[in-house]
């Protein structure tokens, strides 16, 4: 079945980005196909490489860019959430001007119309937020 | 069918009492998170609770209940357990999830 | 991955959903009824069945006359009136969650079809997808 | 004596329910942000509104209550209104701020 | 600017203030206990005079046999252990929170003095600095 | 009076980030002084300058920037909410091997000890959070 996740909160401070996390790899376990994973509200946050939780914890931004390679995930970061809280590949640094970006592997920024995209396309679409 | 999750502690926040409102009998509700504790005996709301389990399948997510220390001998009778694998399944037997924040 | 077939709107998919998006925050304490609303407008382009519940402190954000001056914030009020330009005509709000409030058809800024929670119940089960703000 | 400020509102979460429980009689509460839909008129909430003021003085924040559209004159009797000054003073002329998220 | 003085610890200002840390929410669900935590663990070689209130719940984060493996994330609840060694002696856990959980002191990781709601109302009243987490 | 504030949320999100800067811009007004904002959880948000929010609305970073420069305000992001969230300066970047830092002008990168340090010196310690 074809799935689409949808992810509102940043890492560490709601479960619900751990949850999004934990949810995708259990669908992709049972063989289940992820349509994409579209971040919006605080969720863009998880889309950061300047993070460096402690050595104890769980590294949530690396975890989803490791899923994504293992498992050609597209995981999508709002365009428009992502300015307000600046998260920002090279070409929105560019558009902007920004001297820097900030935005990890495996994510990439579009609009609002990928999440609509993703109700339409997948067979479940299915929030995590607060 | 709709699939209902809730995962918002039932002490904090009115996002169970809401689903509880608006969820069609006979419908499935998975706690999830800090909505776990809504499952427990021997709280306030534990009557509110089993008085809608008549109405509902009411499931609760396990490594959510074991990370919060509740042990399962305490949940109130009828509540189905399943882990991250079950919530999948469940999402997939369901049309459409709701979720209640 | 279809990055470009709804980039800009319109359908070529052909598959049209239900998506309701179900409103239950008040507005200014939180960005998500903002963020929320600007789904609704994008999303009116991509030619789906569209609905929006305003449930729990949803319906505070129909309240008329908001005045955001003092606070430094937007007031985006305004753009529930302009949804039925984007075709988003299916308003509705749940009658406990107004009267719960002391809010009447009167208070709010466009005007709704107000439920029963049961109606409500029913109109919910017939989606495919339901998005939270 | 504290200042209590509640941000949250009344009908989703339980932040001013635990203040009004907390606060010691004669005890000043402001209501800030999505809380300031306690001090309204008509609510399911009134009655218990209007007993605390017996207890308490009650503030809302006018900022707050004009960006959400909620006029002065349906105000529960005995509310008073500040503006942000007014919220600075109320933090001066309290010892310390105990804020209800 | 004060960049240097409290850095280290200690209490160059000879100032001693009561901070109490007014814990209201459950672990887990948000970062905020344990960031909360990671406060009053820091703060405590600052040689102020300090305790902790678990009220609502808050009273969850003592709850025993916390084990988080299967969600990945860290559990921290060992730490309100180790408090004591850091002088943080002082917790108090309100009544009315515990019993409206079916809580009682065998349910707890840590003991604490519980305290009538009446009780601790007088305790915050007599604080000079009061963080929620 | 000596006031001490403390920011527990992002930019945005939720408007405690606004009403800690209403609050402290009222407070300079009346004459008080401001010994410190510390920026806590989410709160470490507020100092990155990659934010890039729609022409029609406030920048919260900027305002922060602007007011500190006005007023010497002291703003402080705590470094270890900081770290799992990606806020970071140029000595964060290089000690954690980051490629890029995104610290707003103004803010500075310190920790818990500074807190602490506000409750101490300040008359009153306002936290603004959700």
């Amino acid at each position: 079945m074809k799935f689409g996740i949808v992810v509102n909160e940043g890492p560490y401070t709601h479960q619900a980005a751990d949850t999004a996390y934990q949810f995708t790899k259990a669908a992709l376990e049972k063989g289940h196909e992820i349509v994409r994973v579209f971040f919006y509200h605080d969720g863009v946050n998880n889309g950061t490489r300047l993070t460096t939780p402690p050595q104890d914890e769980r590294n949530i931004v690396k975890r989803w860019s490791e899923l994504a390679q293992q498992h050609k995930l597209d995981l999508v970061v709002c365009v428009a959430a992502a300015q307000r809280r600046g998260i920002v590949d090279r070409d929105e640094a560019k558009r902007h001007g920004k001297d820097a970006d900030n935005i990890a592997a495996g994510f990439r920024i579009s609009g609002l119309g990928q999440l609509i995209e993703a109700g339409v396309l997948a067979d479940r679409l299915v929030a995590f937020g607060d | 069918m709709l699939l209902h999750t809730v995962n918002k502690s039932p002490f904090e926040k009115g996002s169970l009492d809401t689903c509880l409102r608006l969820a069609k009998q006979g419908s499935t509700i998975l706690l999830i998170e800090d909505a776990v504790y809504a499952a427990m005996q021997g709280t306030v709301i534990e009557s509110k609770i089993s008085e809608a389990m008549k109405r509902y399948s009411v499931y609760a997510l396990q490594s959510d209940l074991k990370a919060r220390g509740l042990d399962e001998d305490r949940l109130l009778n009828g509540i189905k357990v399943v882990d991250y694998g079950g919530f999948v399944d469940l999402v997939a037997e369901h049309d459409t999830v709701q979720s209640w924040f | 991955m279809a990055d470009e077939t709804m980039e800009e709107g319109g359908n070529p998919t052909g598959v049209v959903k239900k998506f309701m998006y179900v409103n239950r925050r008040a507005p200014y304490g939180t960005v998500y009824p903002l963020e929320g609303l600007e789904v609704v407008l994008i999303g009116a382009a991509f030619e789906q069945d569209v609905s929006m519940a305003f449930v729990d402190d949803g319906v505070y954000q129909l309240k008329k006359g908001q005045d955001t001056a003092e606070t430094g914030m937007k007031n985006f009020s305004p753009a529930y009136r302009a949804l039925e330009m984007y075709d988003v005509e299916k308003l509705y709000a749940e009658k406990e969650s107004l009267e719960a409030r002391g809010l009447t058809q009167d208070d709010l800024l466009v005007s709704v079809e107000v439920l029963s929670t049961a109606e409500l119940t029913e109109l919910m089960e017939q989606q495919d997808v339901i998005l939270n703000y």
